[in-house]
């Protein structure tokens, strides 16, 4: 039966014998984390050409436009050719740069977002690391961002990018504080921070998105928070801050900002999908036929078709504003809500 | 009010202060200030309730070169009667001298700064009186008529 | 309602106002439909009364240009783009000799057109496509102005000197 | 190079410590200033205490021009004057002429004006919309709003062959008459028309970030917007009535039923709310005027050189699709007016800026903007 175990399965025997054959069977444990990033990162490029391609026909089509079509067939390839040309332009540099964080913040925003994909699980078995406290190492990793995002505000030395920066780290670090604590009733449900026991939790229960509903909506509003995607998109608000932190980037450091932002938001819906939609799990048992990775990427989609639909329906929240709802809205409600689930958890026992 | 009302009433209350209130052929009363009452007329359309000229519509100023002066126009409008009146105070062309009326109408300020950078009249006592349209470094008066053609004016055949 | 009563209810409002915005958008990108036209693929006609190309008459069978030379257009010109001669012609008529018009200045105000008493000046809606590569293109002359009026398309009846606006920027000059 | 700029830095030993403002310039090419308005404003941290607005970088001299050009050929200027809504500038300089003239428009031609006048009115406020809602965030309204627009624009673009410069209105009537498929199409448009606008309040009115963002934002009491010159809609947010159709009634807007849309707060929300008001109120005005248009000339019998009278002036106000927009003319007996001034509306509605901003944030800088819908050629002329 086609499952993501049996896949990861039989690829990792076949690279077992490929390192048998090459005689390096000692190393195994070293090479096999190479593949398994290799693989993620072509998986995630792909991924992100294809979001931006969705992205770019989800506005068009909500604006009554058709949106890219020129490129390949319903310009499916328009991205490819968009990254043709970022890596290829002129890396203009502002001249009183601080160079060297000029030139981490890129790495810095690639990195820290790609590593979340680490202990995504796309489906029973299928995770590069299942990590017994995959819940934290996400929340710890993504929120390095902040730094890539402040120390490129700071080193462009250009006053619209600074602004950019300090928004984005009172931001970051406002609504870590409500996506910790819309998890926070989750865990206390499942007992474990392991991703793939949350999964396995909801399969013999009901999807968690049904008695967390007001968490998963926190989620899903400071995930977008975390993303700098519109409605909270200030560090670079276009119409305000021309471009925020990046706006003295240019070529592939550009081309990385945006990759970051694109994987913080397949990172955020993954782990929306994973701990509020049941993940890799069909929505009803004899739909369990279609394999599981298979539901995950519909689930995620839908995650992220509902991200793009916010930014493109959305005013922007003024700085101030945001921070308001972070701290009035979101965290009472979340606070409320372990309360409350705390009590269910105390009287009816863990299953609710 | 209709405009042969208003005139008599300027005309009884500004007495001295009014060198002429005449009723134009477009039917507009056009009233013509002494220089040292104008700021003292402004004031009173502005604050006595049967004028209530809340609304300066319009300020500019005309080049009448053959008569050696400028014009001050003001139009001023009324929300409250619905009646409109033009204030003209001649300044001398040569050295364009005027009170200004940015402490009766707020709105005179960017106004006066315009008439400034195109015709030169200098409003005394205008708290930011810079060019507004031409570049800070210009010299020239562009809407006087002896404005010299540099050749950015097409004229017509 | 209390204070807190009254917190509540304001975030499921804002909720609620919230949906009904996204349901706009997703109505319309369910919707599918487009207002796109793909411009090279589809052009659209304009419609007749396009002012989009000023163009100047030939008369196929007189083998002339209808122009006269009257100079009504050049003096209608509110931006004087328009340069003129014409030579008397051995039937006592004159006609054009050399017609320049500077598209680069010309705003398509239309007042040549409506001056023109002598059918000789028109708008073609069908050629749009104005731009060029070099800035001296723009200043077209008879040759490149020369238009031959199709059969299925008549003069126009009404009387274009009738028009007021011209008759005022004739004296211009 | 960066050493050597760095040593010319002297350090003062007594600002070493003291604070300095965070001076932006916004503009003149930035996203949200419209075209090209330049805003030196000076912060603190995020907070505006400052905003210098700096005019003239589209300044074209068109009143100069118009010295020097006859009484129609201005009209082709009067176009370029606020492009947004050139029709209504068009009215503006056919009426002043008109009335400096004794000239009076046949019936026809005037419903036609108005008509075209109010069509333009949605068109400008359309795009008003959709900008305003972008200085905001919110992309999607303003592709909403220019696809209507465009049905309004092939209005235009059938029966004077333009879509953003007409030149259509003129002195004694309108350039040609309407064609017999306009009628239908107008209104075919306006019963399109009518149920959008409840979609773009769907998407903006009572959006939770939408009111976040206008409501209390940039308030102008009456007596600060009467004194300050504020007119038309941003005016009328604030409560006063200040229309001129209402107050000077020119063309046929005497015969026809409308209200003033006016609201009281005075924040960026009820200028917002006054303008969707307005759309409502023009589509009402267009079809009460095709009602009425009857059969008729399309322009009076001008002399043939129109001059104005010698030494004679007219002040004539309309209301355009962003206020108060006044034409000051004055005729030396000659064929070219001796002086012709816009009063544009935006020029007043952008003095004001600087008031509203102050102590707010640099966000509201943009909502405030976009709610005053000053449109940059106005006010550099």
């Amino acid at each position: 039966m086609l499952s993501g175990e049996n896949i990861v399965k039989s690829v990792s025997d076949l690279l077992h014998q490929l390192y048998a054959m090459v005689g390096l069977s000692a190393f195994k444990g070293v090479l096999d984390p190479i593949v398994a990033a290799h693989v993620m990162f072509g998986f995630i490029s792909v991924f992100v050409m294809f979001l931006v391609w969705m992205e770019r026909k989800v506005s068009a089509h909500m604006q009554s436009r058709i949106g890219p079509n020129r490129v390949g067939i319903f310009g499916l390839l328009q991205t490819v050719a968009d990254a043709i040309k970022l890596t290829i332009k002129e890396d203009i540099k502002p001249v009183h740069r601080d160079k060297i964080p000029y030139y981490i913040a890129p790495i810095i925003a690639f990195v820290a977002t790609f590593a979340g994909m680490v202990v995504i699980p796309f489906d029973k078995g299928m995770v590069v690391q299942d990590l017994n406290i995959g819940l934290l190492y996400i929340i710890a990793i993504t929120s390095f961002t902040v730094i890539a995002i402040l120390s490129a505000g700071w080193s462009s030395n250009n006053k619209f990018a600074l602004l950019g920066g300090f928004r984005s780290a009172a931001q970051i670090v406002s609504y870590e504080v409500p996506l910790v604590l819309s998890l926070v009733p989750v865990i206390m449900m499942t007992g474990t921070l392991r991703l793939g026991g949350i999964v396995e939790y909801q399969s013999q229960n009901h999807w968690f998105v049904l008695y967390q509903f007001i968490a998963f909506f926190i989620f899903i509003t400071s995930a977008t928070a975390e993303a700098n995607r519109a409605p909270f998109d200030i560090p670079e608000a276009e119409s305000e801050l021309i471009g925020g932190f990046h706006t003295e980037y240019s070529g592939v450091k550009f081309a990385m900002f945006f990759l970051g932002e694109y994987i913080a938001v397949i990172v955020s819906s993954a782990v929306a999908v994973t701990v509020f939609l049941g993940g890799w799990l069909p929505p009803f048992a004899f739909l369990a036929f279609v394999p599981g990775f298979i539901w995950f990427m519909i689930k995620l989609l839908l995650v992220i078709y509902l991200v793009m639909a916010f930014r493109w329906t959305f005013p922007r929240l003024r700085v101030d504003q945001l921070m308001d709802f972070g701290w009035k809205v979101l965290i009472p409600v979340a606070i409320l809500n372990i309360l409350v689930t705390g009590f269910c958890v105390l009287f009816f026992g863990k299953g609710v | 009010m209709t405009n042969e009302e208003l005139k008599t009433k300027i005309e009884s209350d500004f007495k001295d202060k009014v060198l002429s209130a005449t009723i134009s052929a477009q039917k507009e009363l056009i009233v013509v200030v002494k220089p040292e009452s104008y700021l003292f007329v402004c004031q009173g359309l502005r604050d006595k309730s049967e004028y209530a000229f809340q609304h300066l519509s319009c300020q500019t100023a005309v080049d009448y070169p053959k008569e050696n002066k400028i014009t001050v126009v003001c139009h001023l409008w009324s929300y409250k009667y619905g009646h409109q009146i033009t204030i003209k105070l001649d300044v001398d062309r040569a050295n364009p001298k005027a009170p200004t009326l940015e402490n009766i109408w707020k709105s005179a300020n960017w106004f006066e700064r315009e008439v400034f950078d195109l015709y030169g009249v200098i409003f005394e006592g205008h708290s930011d009186l810079r060019r507004i349209m031409m570049p800070e470094d210009y010299t020239k008066f562009p809407l006087r008529k002896d404005f010299a053609d540099d050749g950015f004016i097409i004229k017509p055949n | 309602m209390g204070a807190v009563g009254h917190y509540f209810s304001s975030i499921v409002m804002g909720f609620w106002n919230l949906v009904i915005g996204l349901s706009v958008t997703t109505k319309y990108f369910l919707r599918m439909k487009t207002n796109t036209q793909q411009y090279p693929e589809e052009r659209l006609p304009l419609p007749e009364r396009s002012r989009s190309m000023i163009k100047l008459i030939y008369d196929g069978e007189k083998d002339q240009f209808n122009c006269v030379a009257c100079m009504m257009c050049a003096k209608a010109c509110p931006n004087s783009c328009i340069k003129l001669e014409g030579v008397r012609q051995p039937d006592g008529k004159r006609r054009v000799t050399t017609f320049k018009l500077d598209f680069s200045t010309c705003i398509f105000c239309g007042y040549c057109v409506e001056a023109c008493g002598f059918d000789a000046l028109t708008f073609v809606s069908e050629e749009y496509e104005n731009s060029v590569y070099q800035r001296g293109s723009l200043l077209q002359d008879e040759q490149a102005m020369k238009w031959v009026r199709p059969a299925h398309l008549t003069p126009k009846t009404e009387e274009p000197a009738k028009v007021a606006a011209p008759a005022g920027a004739t004296a211009g000059a | 190079m960066t050493d050597l700029l760095l040593s010319q830095i002297k350090v003062n030993d007594e600002s070493q410590f003291g604070t300095d403002d965070y001076v932006v310039n916004l503009g003149p090419q930035h996203p949200a200033t419209h075209g090209v308005l330049r805003l030196i404003v000076k912060l603190d941290g995020e907070t505006v205490k400052e905003t210098i607005p700096v005019l003239g970088y589209l300044h074209r001299s068109i009143e100069k021009i118009c010295e020097n050009r006859t009484y129609p050929q201005c009209i082709t200027y009067t176009d370029r004057v606020d492009y947004v809504s050139a029709m209504s500038v068009n009215l503006a300089f056919a009426l002043a002429t008109e009335r400096l003239m004794g000239l009076e428009a046949p019936p026809r031609a005037q419903w036609l004006r108005m008509i075209f006048v109010e069509l333009q009115r949605l068109a400008s406020h359309l795009l008003w919309m959709g900008a305003f809602a972008g200085d905001i965030g919110a992309l999607t309204p303003f592709l909403y709003g220019l696809r209507e627009r465009e049905r309004i624009l092939d209005l235009f673009e059938m029966t004077c062959g333009q879509r953003l410069t007409y030149n259509y209105i003129r002195i004694g009537g309108v350039m040609i008459d309407i064609l017999p498929e306009f009628v239908p199409k107008c209104r075919a448009f306006l019963d399109y028309f009518e149920p959008k606008i409840a979609e773009y309040e769907d998407l903006l009115t009572y959006n939770p970030i939408f009111l976040e963002r206008t409501k209390g934002v940039g308030v102008i009491t009456p007596e600060v917007g009467i004194n300050a010159g504020v007119c038309g809609p941003s005016l009328r947010g604030s409560g006063v009535s200040c229309d001129v159709r209402k107050q000077q009634p020119y063309l046929f807007y005497d015969q026809v039923k409308f209200n003033e849309c006016l609201e009281t707060a005075g924040d960026c929300w009820s200028r917002y709310k006054v303008r969707m008001r307005e759309l409502r109120e023009s589509v009402s005005l267009i079809r009460q005027c095709l009602d009425r248009l009857e059969p008729g000339p399309i322009e009076t019998k001008l002399p043939p050189v129109l001059k104005a009278p010698p030494a004679s002036e007219i002040y004539s106000r309309i209301e355009s699709s962003r206020g108060e927009m006044g034409i000051y003319l004055v005729g030396d007996g000659t064929v070219k007016p001796w002086k012709c001034k816009y009063r544009c509306a935006s020029f007043n509605n952008t003095y004001v800026l600087d008031q509203l901003t102050r102590g707010w944030k640099i966000a509201d800088i943009m909502a405030v903007l976009g709610s005053l819908d000053m449109i940059v050629p106005e006010v550099d002329r």
